[in-house]
């Protein structure tokens, strides 16, 4: 079993999440987090100077998967949230030990 | 006409009868509707609108701790005045240098008493509002570092040390109203007293921490516009009411206030759109309040053209003595009270005497006054308020400071004022 | 002084006149113009002042629900009361209990009716908001538990058997009219009947799950200082209005009540000081509202000196209410409708007796009555309209309950009732 | 009864005399004071209350966007009606065409000028919060999606070319008024001509990316509704003071107004009740809204059974046409200012001819002229200003185009509007 | 060491920290998530239509726990965030390499 | 590769970033979280009354590294988020399979 932790542009969550019940993922989890990069920032307006803001809102994506879906997953998210230009973000994979569903105690790949 | 000129000299001239015994004027209940009205309005301007304006603008971890200040002070400024802060500034004048304890706690005020066309009462509520707005104005010098108890005493002092006297000068037949001086709705009482004390204020206190290098943008720039969109409209309470009469004067006086905050916030966003290749919400409605608080000492003296002159004029000086502030005198008056409602308040005073002129649409000069005499009227009399307001609010913040201290913990600093002062948080989604 | 003491008998006495045929008197556009805009005010009070105070004090999840239930509530009591609430309060009495049917559909009350010195379609609509606010008030007792259609036949019921008919006692020429109680702006009528009703009603529906130990705090204390401003300035139309006119006693009236309202706000806020050791921002304004609803009765009758004695009491004694209601009577009224509404509305009934003594600057008593009397006559009406009010609510209720049931769904209180009861969530930011 | 039928003929009849030279008349300060008071309350209406209204209802991105947009055509729209747009309305008529040059800068409007019983500059101001939010409802038809540069070209162009045109036939003496077209306070003027614009704008701007499928739900309900009870208060001031008097008919205008969205309200709530399961926050404010803008040009024509009849066809018709605009017209009227405020409009231009019957409580036809024949010209009178709207409309959307183009940068739509178009972001929590 | 992920629902996460408290877990970290999954998302309406929403939201905790705790982690999660309705939530465990107190700088299991 | 995620005081945000920036992490991701340990929550005031808050704000960051640059990326983490007192937070450390740069489709280190 293993994770796949996403950090995609925020308006890209819907066709992403479609990417991935298309092959067939199950669930996901996402969550607003502001990102860092090589996508500098950008400058806001306050009464006459400009501020510097470093960061960039960002969706960061947690889906696990069989260890066959792996490519799956990491292939659909990459075309899905790609836009081609600077900030598009990364997919960061790294392994789960085991699961568990809270409402039925299972446990493994059923689990998810 | 003859009606609309009288009073259009303003509160300055009209109170130089109520310190005298009541008049055998009769209530007129038109004028009584709309200042009851314009009173409704003015508190409106500081609950909730000064508060939202200015709780925007900060860190959102301290957003109830202005919010809370501008309460407070509220409520202190009310019993105060009408404890003795009325008496001070309108009660029968010793020597025209501060009002007498004779109308202490209301007394004498009551339901029968008269003030020109309109009961006494109402002219004291109506300027209990105005003693409720100038000290908040002042919380913009200081969020998101002062303590709590520190800034009760000194908006308490302020209160009766520097903004009583001067009301009663300029408003309560004392020296400068007898000099002649014209200040429709408070240039000098309200925006330059508030404005440089700030400033003190401010330099006094020291700046915020992360100033000015790491300053967070306004944790919520729509409430910001939403204070200011109701500060404009409460704004036609205050000029307008400083009419005291419902009547064509009260009406030219909200429209020179209008066109003058439209006008204001068209050039600051101008700039804005010139030098950053966009305009800013919160720019556009900086540019209002600079308007509205400039155009406040002339509402009742000029007309519609002028008021275009006045707001234009307020929109590029505010803008660049926004900048002066933060960035050549280093002063983190963080919200820009001096530069906006002080800076604006001084400039309008002045502008108000060539911009009287009937050839510009405005009601004139007062008979037997040339522009230039009035001028210097003017000059002088900003000039002595700013001299007393500085001096007195160093004493009271040198005092404050002694007793309380001033600042609050760093720790809580890093925070925001909510929790360590308070107790509560402003967000919980 | 005549005229306002006259009128200063608040509405009780001049909607004498009402029920009678309509006088010779003329309509006076000053006092028009203010009863207008009181009505706005009033109005404004409930949309979005009540709306906005409550719904800042529940969680996230219910922020909508609290809100749409003070729309739906305003909506449902302006067409009742137009239909047949107006009538069965200001009617022809039926032997002083209830008005007649002749007013149903606001049948007669044309633009050229008069009542004093306004149109009678102007008092029908500043009473208009008085009926949309009532009931509205209670909300505060059962957010984020109670189900919206039970929500909507209580209070439609509520305002047509409780609020009707009380109004119709003491202010429509009923039988509380004749004995002379005093109730300028609604202690009574008001704030007793919905205060106490409330606790009628959070007591039968039950607490929230989490009552009272892991109770949230509010979620968006900005927002309910909002509300609390908004209605700290719609009350000036609520007190000051309800002297029918534009006049000295209009002005003491908002006087009396600004004076209460921050004076109770001090005090609340003094007590958390001493307590926690700060002050919160939520305690402040519901000091304020104690203030006002403590001074609602009394507003026609006391002086600025009344008023302070009166915020202070508010202060004080709402403060204690709310830990007694909650720790020891175990009820969760959760937004505390009875402690400060109802407890204040109470308090002020009776505090109005004493503090209309000359000597604190009131207006006296009425001609041979003296203060024991009116004392007396004060404790027995709200007595008999707070046993009226426990009675019919609890059969509106026990109707209520079984018609449609009252709870939510369990797994609903959890999420909050935006989304099951709405479809909508409050914010997605 | 007199006054308040010869009055109640609405504007278009008063200001007949408007044109004509200044009448012996004198200034009334009752009628004066509810004038300017209900000058705040219509600027009241637009900020902050029009913007909440319409930023709660997108999403969070670009929230300041549609209130910047609100502040900044108001600011124009203020400028532009002081300069020209006035006189171009209300100045000496060319041939019931177009108010001439005479007025421009306000030129002759001093403060002892007069219109009826009220100062001219008092009409004017009123005029001008009406020249503001007409052009600020078209808002509704293109956020997130359009440049700001083009917005405000537009906005000023329309005002100009499409508004001052039609309000100078309606209410300025022009030739529409000459036929005896009934438009209380701007069922024609206001919402018929911004209702077809924006419905025009919406289609030749394109809809944004993901209409209809995708679109985000109003990322702040509570924020719409706070605007919408704004609006609703600000209402009495836009209907009632159309009545430029302080009477029963301002009363009777207020009190239908505030019953028709009461009524509309609980209609739109009752369908989303039966069709969803449960009704919606935003759907009952938004039938408040089609309330208020149906019953407007009706306001000083019909009674309250009348006003019960008008809200509910609102709340039925507006509902429908929501639906029918996206779904079958496949127009991106985003806020459906067309569905709400133009349907809204046309129908209480029509409506007002039946249900002004003596028998439903109404004022009567005018002299003389039936109520089929009424019918007629209310129903010429409004196709005429469709088309005019929507001809002139095109040509100004098409320039506005060829100078600026429409849209913003796609990437600039994903983000939302705030940052790329104003430098700033919504909340920062 | 081990990191215990979970997935609950909001009103669980007192529970769920007494729970966990119950145990001998000494802190956790919790943050606001969407979540997409069995449990389908919700209908909204506005103005006369109805719209999908496919995230329900969710809270997601992080507890870093020493090996020996792990058992009783999960199982104090798994007890206490379970409603029995679908959409209780997943938990997941994987490896933690190392862990670090900021203020002291101390490392492995007492940086916990 | 490896994950370094850490649990710093929010206002201590813009420090850290500075502090990895300095030590040539080219890109991070922060988010929002609420935090339970050592640090109790505060009281909050409400109508007369006080309730226990258990959670404190505090920020969570994460940051992919290579291998070689671990050391380094941690101990500007601890040095920069150190404030000396109770609750500075945490740094926990794991191993990460695999990255992908969503723009390119690089991964490996590359793709940081
Ligand atoms: N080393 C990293 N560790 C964690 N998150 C990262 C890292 N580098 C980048 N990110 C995240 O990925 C986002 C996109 O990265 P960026 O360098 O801007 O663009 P790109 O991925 O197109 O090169 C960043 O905003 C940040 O949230
Ligand atoms: N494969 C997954 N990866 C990450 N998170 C998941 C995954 N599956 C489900 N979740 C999370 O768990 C939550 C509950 O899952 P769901 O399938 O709705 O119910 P249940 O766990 O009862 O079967 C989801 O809302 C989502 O946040
Ligand atoms: N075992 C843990 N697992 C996950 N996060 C933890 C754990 N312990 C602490 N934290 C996080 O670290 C923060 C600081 O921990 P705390 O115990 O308060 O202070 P300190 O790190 O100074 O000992 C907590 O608020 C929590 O967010």
């Amino acid at each position: 079993m293993k994770m796949v932790m996403a950090v995609i542009k925020p308006h890209k969550l819907d066709d992403v999440r479609e990417a991935l019940t298309g092959v067939g993922v199950a669930g996901l989890t996402a969550g607003e987090v502001k990102g860092f990069g090589r996508q500098r920032g950008h400058t806001e307006i306050y009464r006459g100077a400009e501020y510097t803001v470093s960061f960039v809102p960002k969706v960061k994506i947690e889906v696990v998967v069989a260890d066959n879906q792996i490519e799956a997953a990491v292939e659909a998210i990459q075309k899905s949230a790609q836009s081609g230009q600077i900030g598009d973000g990364k997919i960061f994979v790294y392994d789960i030990a085991s699961a568990v569903r809270i409402r039925t105690g299972e446990t493994g790949d059923s689990a998810l | 006409m003859l009606r609309a000129r009288t009073i259009g000299l303003g509160i300055g001239a009209l109170t130089l009868f109520t310190a005298a015994p009541a008049m055998a004027a009769e209530i007129n209940s038109g004028d009584t509707a709309w200042i009851i009205v314009a009173t409704a309005l003015v508190l409106f301007m500081t609950l909730p609108g000064l508060a939202l304006f200015y709780a925007g603008l900060v860190r959102a971890g301290s957003v109830l701790s202005v919010i809370m200040q501008c309460v407070m002070i509220a409520c202190i400024a009310s019993v105060l005045w009408m404890v003795v802060g009325y008496s001070l500034a309108f009660g029968d004048s010793v020597g025209g240098w501060i009002g007498g304890l004779d109308k202490m706690f209301f007394e004498g005020v009551g339901t029968d008493s008269v003030n020109g066309t309109i009961p006494e009462i109402v002219f004291a509520m109506f300027q209990m509002t105005f003693a409720i707005i100038t000290p908040a104005l002042i919380v913009g010098a200081y969020p998101e570092r002062m303590k709590f108890s520190a800034i009760l005493v000194f908006s308490a002092a302020w209160l009766l040390l520097v903004y009583a006297p001067v009301a009663h000068w300029v408003w309560g037949g004392g020296w400068m109203a007898a000099m002649g001086v014209r200040d429709f709705a408070g240039g000098i009482v309200v925006h330059a007293t508030a404005g440089v004390s700030a400033l003190m204020l401010a330099k006094m206190l020291g700046p915020r921490k992360d100033f000015p290098n790491h300053l967070r943008p306004p944790h919520n720039p729509g409430m910001t516009a939403t204070g200011a969109a109701m500060l404009w409209v409460g704004w036609f309470g205050f000029n307008g009411g400083s009419q005291l009469a419902a009547d064509g004067g009260a009406g030219m006086a909200i429209a020179v206030t209008h066109i003058s905050a439209a006008t204001a916030a068209i050039t600051w966003s101008v700039i804005e759109w010139v030098k950053f290749g966009k305009p800013s919400l919160v720019g556009a409605v900086t540019g209002v309040i600079a308007g509205l608080a400039t155009i406040t000492p002339a509402s009742g003296f000029v007309g519609p053209i002028g008021a275009l002159i006045i707001g234009a004029a307020a929109g590029v000086i505010c803008f660049y003595l926004v900048g002066l502030v933060k960035n050549r005198f280093k002063i983190d008056d963080s919200l820009d009270v001096f530069a906006v409602h002080g800076v604006g308040g001084i400039l309008g005073t002045l502008l108000l005497a060539p911009l009287a002129a009937v050839s510009l649409g405005g009601g004139g000069q007062a008979d037997g006054v040339s522009m230039m005499d009035q001028l210097g009227v003017q000059a002088l009399c900003v000039a002595i308020v700013i001299v007393w307001s500085l001096a007195v609010s160093y004493v009271i913040i040198k005092v404050t400071q002694g007793l309380f201290g001033l600042r609050v913990d760093p720790e809580d600093e890093n925070t925001g004022l909510d929790l360590p002062s308070h107790g509560e948080r402003g967000y919980e989604l």
